[in-house]
């Protein structure tokens, strides 16, 4: 993209910002390629230069956002696309572009100023691993992926950035590759998301083949735009889908395997191998919402031609697996012992809201989500990570306790976050943003049971979330050496992102619904009257005792009594069937232990008999005959051909050896070599020339 | 009387003063001889380059004479950095005696 | 009359040279500018010794040579006598050819540098486009001979002299060199006498003389430092230091060859101060415009023999220094610093008329002299002394 | 004033030889009819210069029979009418060329006869491949020269036009000798230094 930008034609109506718009992910890919290049000891230079460019993405991101911000002050549609042709093939052209709208000026701010929080926290974190400089190569390769991921016009060019992150994802989490789990962990993810991105893949081909463009946005003839999902609505699928519906599907594969929705969600807790800043940074606030961005990004792909009941095949798709994936995961979450996985699981209900919320509510409703989750999970993560940090690397939970004694700031932030996820009411933004999505639930005319799945949901995350800290902050303390509080610099992001995790619910309140407003282009008016809807007030009412009553229940369960390490959970006593279950995660690993790996093994040991047997007998037979051949041959050789060529042999050695002996190291034999090769050479051509 | 043409003289002269730096340079034995020889083969191209600026076509173009006196600056480094080579060898094998000095015999 | 007066060298000749035939006369001009030359300049250094021995006795608050003659005027003549009928001594296991030789080539390759000096108004033996180029490879040439002599006498005194004198010359040629080329930067040409005419205007009564320039009173003073190097004069006499080495090279010597080397070193000294007067002193031109009147020829020998004293004077009054100090002092200081100097010239060149050059100039030159000597004392090499040659 | 041009001028001056603004030989010259015996004489000069400088016993002798060819080429280069480049190539290499190969033999104890000759064993190959050598350029000469076109007039080159050659049209070159010279200068010094040095 930036090699190409000779063939780069800016369009009359895109501005300065988007125009350099390129520069926002180019600048951390330079940065790590610059990275690579540097050698091990250089710690410093490494951090420095990624944090700088990092830090430069921000701004020109805060400068895009403002100038969307303007636009839309002046209530006029922002959308600034700048396109080129890749190349060429016969008379399609492979066209890439970046485009600034408001979903991607959102996005772009919330990635590079989170990331650079994270950044900042490696500093602090990292510090005592001899491959920094490796780690912050990674990480600003991740961030720039990721920011062309959200920047990009073209699903093409989304698709390789797309795969960057996949494989940035890969890295990071087998970052302690010698630690066999993490390699393992890797791998899982790799593979599963690639199974995912197989789905996505073929939907980009078939989009292409049906619009003939790769590109969103083009002025009317993108492949989101009127026309062409007017011509993909009359295509007809089988199924009786619309092509616009089957393609939605298969890219929503492809985001369900990015940002781990139910059948694919299985590497994510895994992944909580790499260091904490990576499950911070990618599976809790950046990569994993790129598969909820990417619906976001085509949906009006997703939603065209929505029935009377305002839904689309699609649409409804996406709300069912979000939902079940919301209260699918929490429940896992209630079981998990590890302060890192019980976040993974929430994170992955957390996404199902998202996917709902998407689904349900529009747009807005899910990115509001998203960007809230992103700010109070990262600050979940970095808490759990400063937690570990100061636990000596333990992350049981049940080994630690009494923590808000001695790690009082790590304490403080972490239960900001875990209100904020838990929504609490009021002053927190998860209530804000779940709620919306709990209000478009109540208000989805297909069916109520999302709805209620949702509602769950939100019971058993605050359920565990107060489990988790009670065990953690709370009780006494069971590790062997005592705890001790982070350093500044890791203590410094976790109150900036607090501060946001409480603020950011103002933007979204019902009285003030500026985001929404910003997305989806309306003004956004403040009034109180934003409560009055019917039955608004009742919901939040309803949700907020939802979440009073998780609270109580984890108070009550777990509340300052802190078991032993070694004595059985309090639920296990009670109901210890579905404990089991849930400690295991439902088995969805066995299970697909018992299946899928199951029948790969018996084909490959089919394949393997189909080699061994079929394919090698007849290899066999061949090798036979030509066995046989060959001894003809030998007969032959050994009675005439040997002979002469052995001698052939003899000569060309002892030629050998007179041409090493031309290699006898006094400078005036070269010489002489010379001046013989130029007399030859000079003779050979004045003969040529001659008149 | 040799080459009817002026030129032709000087390209005789600077062809056997190359033939003279050649030979010197492969039948001594000492190192600083042969950069002797090689010096004087380059001089005779000098020689070459400057009659034929002289005698060609165009001499107000100068290539002939530039070539010259840039080969000139470039003998100097060759000879500077010939000889330091030399001494370095000196240093090392305790002679300058070429065909004592074979460590790269194949 | 004044022009004649000026000019009467040079019809002299031409009035010697109608009497030949028209197709000898331009070689037969060369010929007599020749023999001019060849006879001025020996008795100029005939003169010039008894005035540098009774000069050097009165700085020594002894008197020189009066005996013989009226106030020893004649002791050069005695001196040559001497050194002609003296015995010529060849040591046995010298190198005959090249021990007869180096004197020779001293002598000859010292006196073609004359051949380009301006020396007076027309009076340049031959005019040549490049003349300072050939100057100086004239005076490369002389090194040469200094180590023929220096290792054909088979000494060690003498080797080591030559090996001294032949370093030292090399790295104060290229401060020679480097200096003059400043001067060229300006006047824009390579002959000597375009570059006295260049020189030969007067604002007032003032000259535009180059000394009057910062740069060029840089490069003037470079040029002295460099200049006497190369002519081997104290203070850097070393490689005839004869507390030291004997005589240097010139320790076999005797008889008329020494006198041949002796000779040597004063025309060196000679075509030296004469190429530094007709750089940066005007050459032949008058110091002020109205003393145009006076002969070019007088204001040019003049000069010479004001550098001449200079030298004595020198040598009078300054202490040898040591061989490690003279090569830090060339590559350390005065090479880097006539670098400077050039830079400056350019600077100079290329900021046009004003006074804004001649502040700046001055500026950089000072300030680079302050800091360049403030390192060189703080340098502290003024240590045992070490040699790179001669282990 | 007689204004000779240099070349003239600067031979007068090396060997007080007879010169004149009508001289037959030199007229004949100029149309390009024949060599002026001062190109013979400068010929031989050169040519047994550098035979004595590949065959005398005595490194040193060598190196001062070297520096007689060298005169002669830069005294041939002058009746080329080059007075720049003559001067150039007196200044490099009897100034600094023939030197540094004085120090090099110095240093490297070669003014002392090795026991076993001077010329090494192979020395007839050698031989043989110069007279090669020599026999191929020559007839290259002879067969080529017919075809080159003969320039009879003395170009009228000044040392500005050369001047403003080097800076104009070869002001590339010119730097990119500039660089060359520094680097081989550097990696000179390198290489002759004493390893005490290096330490040091």
């Amino acid at each position: 993209m930036i090699q190409e930008s000779a063939a780069f034609t800016p369009q009359f109506g895109a501005s300065a910002i988007a125009r350099i718009l390129w520069l926002i992910p180019a600048v951390p890919i330079l940065a790590s390629g610059v990275i690579a290049l540097m050698k091990q000891p250089q710690r410093k230079p490494a951090a420095t230069l990624a944090i700088g460019s990092l830090s430069f993405s921000l701004l020109l991101s805060l400068i895009a956002f403002g100038h969307v911000l303007a636009g839309w002050a002046h209530s006029a549609v922002v959308r600034e696309t700048v396109n080129f042709a890749w190349f060429h093939f016969g008379r399609t052209s492979v066209d890439l572009g970046w485009v600034l709208d408001p979903l991607a000026a959102i996005m772009l701010v919330m990635v590079s100023f989170v990331g650079l929080l994270i950044f900042i926290y490696s500093v602090g974190y990292m510090a005592h691993d001899e491959n920094y400089t490796r780690f912050f190569c990674f990480l600003s390769l991740f961030a720039g992926a990721m920011l062309g991921v959200v920047i990009s016009n073209s699903i093409l060019l989304l698709f390789m950035c797309w795969e960057i992150v996949g494989l940035t994802s890969y890295l990071l989490i087998g970052f302690w590759y010698q630690k066999p789990s993490a390699a393992a962990a890797a791998k899982k993810a790799f593979i599963t998301t690639r199974f995912g991105d197989v789905f996505f893949l073929l939907g980009i081909v078939w989009l292409f083949a049906q619009t003939g463009t790769l590109l969103f946005y083009n002025h009317g003839v993108g492949s989101l735009e009127g026309l062409a999902l007017a011509n993909l609505l009359t295509q007809h699928a089988g199924l009786g889908l619309s092509a616009a519906c089957a393609i939605g599907l298969l890219i929503f594969a492809g985001a369900a395997g990015k940002s781990g929705q139910l059948p694919l969600h299985v590497w994510l807790p895994d992944a909580m191998e790499g260091p904490t800043p990576v499950s911070a940074l990618i599976h809790a606030a950046t990569m994993v919402a790129a598969g909820v961005y990417l619906i976001a990004r085509v949906y009006p792909l997703m939603q065209i031609g929505a029935g009377p009941n305002g839904s689309t095949t699609a649409l409804t798709v996406v709300a069912w697996v979000g939902a079940a994936t919301a209260v699918f995961a929490a429940l896992i979450a209630v079981a998990q012992d590890d302060i890192k996985r019980i976040l993974a699981y929430s994170t992955i209900s957390q996404l199902g809201y998202m996917m709902a919320g998407l689904a349900l509510g529009g747009v807005a409703v899910g990115m509001f989500h998203l960007i809230t989750h992103a700010f109070f999970k990262a600050l979940l993560f970095l808490g759990a990570g400063s937690v570990i940090h100061g636990c000596h690397e333990e992350q049981d939970i049940r080994k630690m306790g009494c923590l808000r004694v001695d790690m009082p700031f790590t304490f403080i932030t972490y239960a900001i976050g875990m209100l904020a996820l838990c929504g609490f009411p009021i002053f927190f933004s998860g209530f804000w943003s779940k709620d919306g999505i709990l209000e478009a639930a109540h208000s989805w005319n297909i069916s109520q049971v999302p709805f209620y799945l949702l509602a769950f949901g939100a019971l058993l995350t605050a359920f565990y979330m107060t489990r988790q800290v009670c065990y953690v902050f709370f009780g006494y303390w069971r590790g062997h050496e005592t705890a001790h509080e982070s350093p500044g610099v890791m203590i410094l992001p976790m109150v900036i992102l607090a501060f946001f995790a409480m603020a950011l619910g103002l933007i979204g309140t019902p009285a003030w619904p500026w985001f929404h407003a910003f997305l989806d282009n309306h003004a956004a008016p403040f009034s109180f009257h934003g409560f009055a809807e019917p039955g608004l007030g009742w919901l939040m009412l309803a949700s907020s005792l939802i979440v009073f009553l998780g609270l109580g229940l984890g108070w009550k369960f777990y509340g300052d009594k802190s078991p032993e390490p070694e004595e059985p959970d309090v639920l296990e006593k009670s109901t210890p069937k579905v404990w089991a279950a849930l400690r295991n995660r439902l088995y969805v690993d066995e299970f697909y232990g018992a299946t899928v790996i199951a029948f790969y093994a018996w084909w490959a040991r089919v394949a393997d008999w189909l080699d061994r047997r079929v394919w090698g007998g007849i290899v066999a037979a061949v090798a036979w005959l030509f066995g046989l051949w060959a001894r003809f041959n030998r007969l032959l050789d050994v009675e005439w051909v040997d002979g002469s060529f052995d001698k052939t042999c003899d000569e060309l050695s002892s030629g050998g050896g007179l041409l090493a002996r031309v290699q006898s190291g006094r400078v005036q034999d070269y010489l002489r070599i010379l001046a013989v090769a130029v007399i030859v050479l000079a003779a050979i051509l004045l003969w040529s020339s001659r008149p | 009387m040799i080459g009817a043409t002026p030129l032709a003289g000087y390209l005789l002269v600077a062809a056997l003063l190359f033939a003279i730096g050649l030979a010197g340079a492969l039948t001594r034995r000492n190192a600083i001889l042969v950069l002797i020889g090689i010096e004087l083969m380059l001089n005779a191209a000098n020689l070459n380059l400057i009659a034929f600026w002289r005698y060609g076509p165009h001499p107000e173009a100068l290539t002939g004479m530039m070539f010259a006196i840039f080969s000139i600056a470039v003998a100097a480094a060759e000879a500077a950095v010939g000889l330091g080579l030399v001494i370095s060898i000196y240093r090392h094998t305790n002679t300058a005696e070429l065909d004592k000095i074979s460590r790269m015999k194949g | 009359m004044a022009g004649k007066l000026d000019q009467i060298f040079i019809l002299l000749r031409d009035w010697l040279a109608h009497f030949l035939p028209a197709a000898l006369r331009p070689a037969a001009e060369v010929v007599l500018g020749v023999i001019a030359i060849v006879c001025v300049f020996p008795g100029l250094f005939a003169l010039t010794t008894v005035f540098e021995r009774k000069g050097l006795g009165r700085i020594q608050n002894r008197l020189g040579p009066n005996r013989v003659g009226p106030f020893g005027l004649f002791q050069p003549v005695a001196d040559g006598i001497k050194a002609l009928i003296k015995e010529d001594i060849v040591p046995f296991s010298a190198n005959a050819g090249v021990h007869f030789l180096a004197p020779l080539v001293l002598v000859v390759t010292v006196f073609m540098g004359f051949a380009v000096l301006p020396m007076g108004r027309n009076m340049v033996l031959v005019n040549m486009d490049s003349g300072l180029l050939f100057y100086f490879a004239m005076g490369a040439a002389t090194e040469l001979s200094v180590f023929m002599a220096g290792w054909s006498s088979r000494n060690k005194y003498s080797l080591l002299g030559a090996m001294r004198a032949v370093a030292q010359m090399i790295s104060y040629e290229v401060v020679l060199l480097l200096s003059a080329v400043s001067v060229v930067m300006i006047s824009g040409t390579l002959s000597l006498p375009a570059i006295v005419a260049s020189q030969n205007t007067y604002s007032g009564i003032w000259p535009h003389w180059y000394i009057f320039t910062p740069w060029g009173l840089a490069a003037f003073v470079m040029y002295a430092i460099a200049g006497t190097a190369e002519t081997n004069r104290s203070p850097f006499d070393l490689p005839e230091g004869e507390s030291e080495l004997v005589a240097g090279y010139h320790t076999e010597y005797s008889g008329f060859k020494f006198a041949l080397f002796f000779l040597g070193e004063y025309l060196a000294m000679f075509s030296i101060s004469g190429l530094g007067t007709t750089l940066f002193l005007g050459g032949w031109s008058a110091p002020f415009s109205f003393l145009t009147l006076i002969p070019s020829w007088i204001w040019f020998f003049g000069k010479v023999m004001v550098s001449i004293f200079v030298f004595i004077w020198m040598r009078g009054t300054l202490p040898r220094l040591r061989q490690d100090q003279l090569m830090n002092f060339a590559w350390k200081f005065v090479l880097p610093f006539t670098l400077l100097d050039l830079l400056v010239t350019a600077l100079w060149r290329f900021m046009g008329e004003g006074w804004a050059r001649w502040v700046v100039c001055t500026v950089i030159l000072v300030a680079a002299y302050a800091v360049m000597g403030c390192l060189g004392l703080s340098r502290k090499d003024i240590g045992p002394r070490s040699y790179r040659y001669a282990e | 004033m007689w204004r000779a041009k240099g070349v003239e001028g600067s031979a007068v001056v090396l060997f007080a030889a007879r010169f004149g603004t009508h001289d037959p030989w030199r007229d004949a010259r100029k149309d390009g009819r024949l060599l002026s015996p001062i190109f013979y004489i400068l010929a031989v000069l050169t040519l047994a210069g550098g035979l004595a400088s590949v065959t005398l016993k005595h490194l040193v002798h060598c190196a001062l029979a070297v520096t007689v060819a060298f005169a002669g080429l830069a005294l041939l280069f002058l009746q080329l009418d080059a007075q720049f480049a003559g001067f150039a190539q007196i200044l490099v290499y009897i100034g600094a060329v023939v030197i540094l190969i004085v120090f090099a033999i110095l240093l490297t104890r070669g003014s002392d006869l090795p026991k076993e000759g001077v010329f090494s064993k192979t020395w007839p190959v050698g031989l043989l491949i110069a007279a090669a050598v020599f026999a191929v350029l020559g007839w290259a000469v002879l067969q080529s020269v017919r075809a080159v076109p003969q320039q009879a007039a003395v170009p009228a080159v000044t040392v500005r036009d050369i001047g403003i050659a080097l800076v104009g049209r070869y002001v590339l070159p010119l730097e990119i000798v500039a660089l060359l010279l520094t680097a081989a200068t550097i990696g000179a010094v390198i290489v002759a230094m004493h390893e005490k040095v290096r330490s040091r």
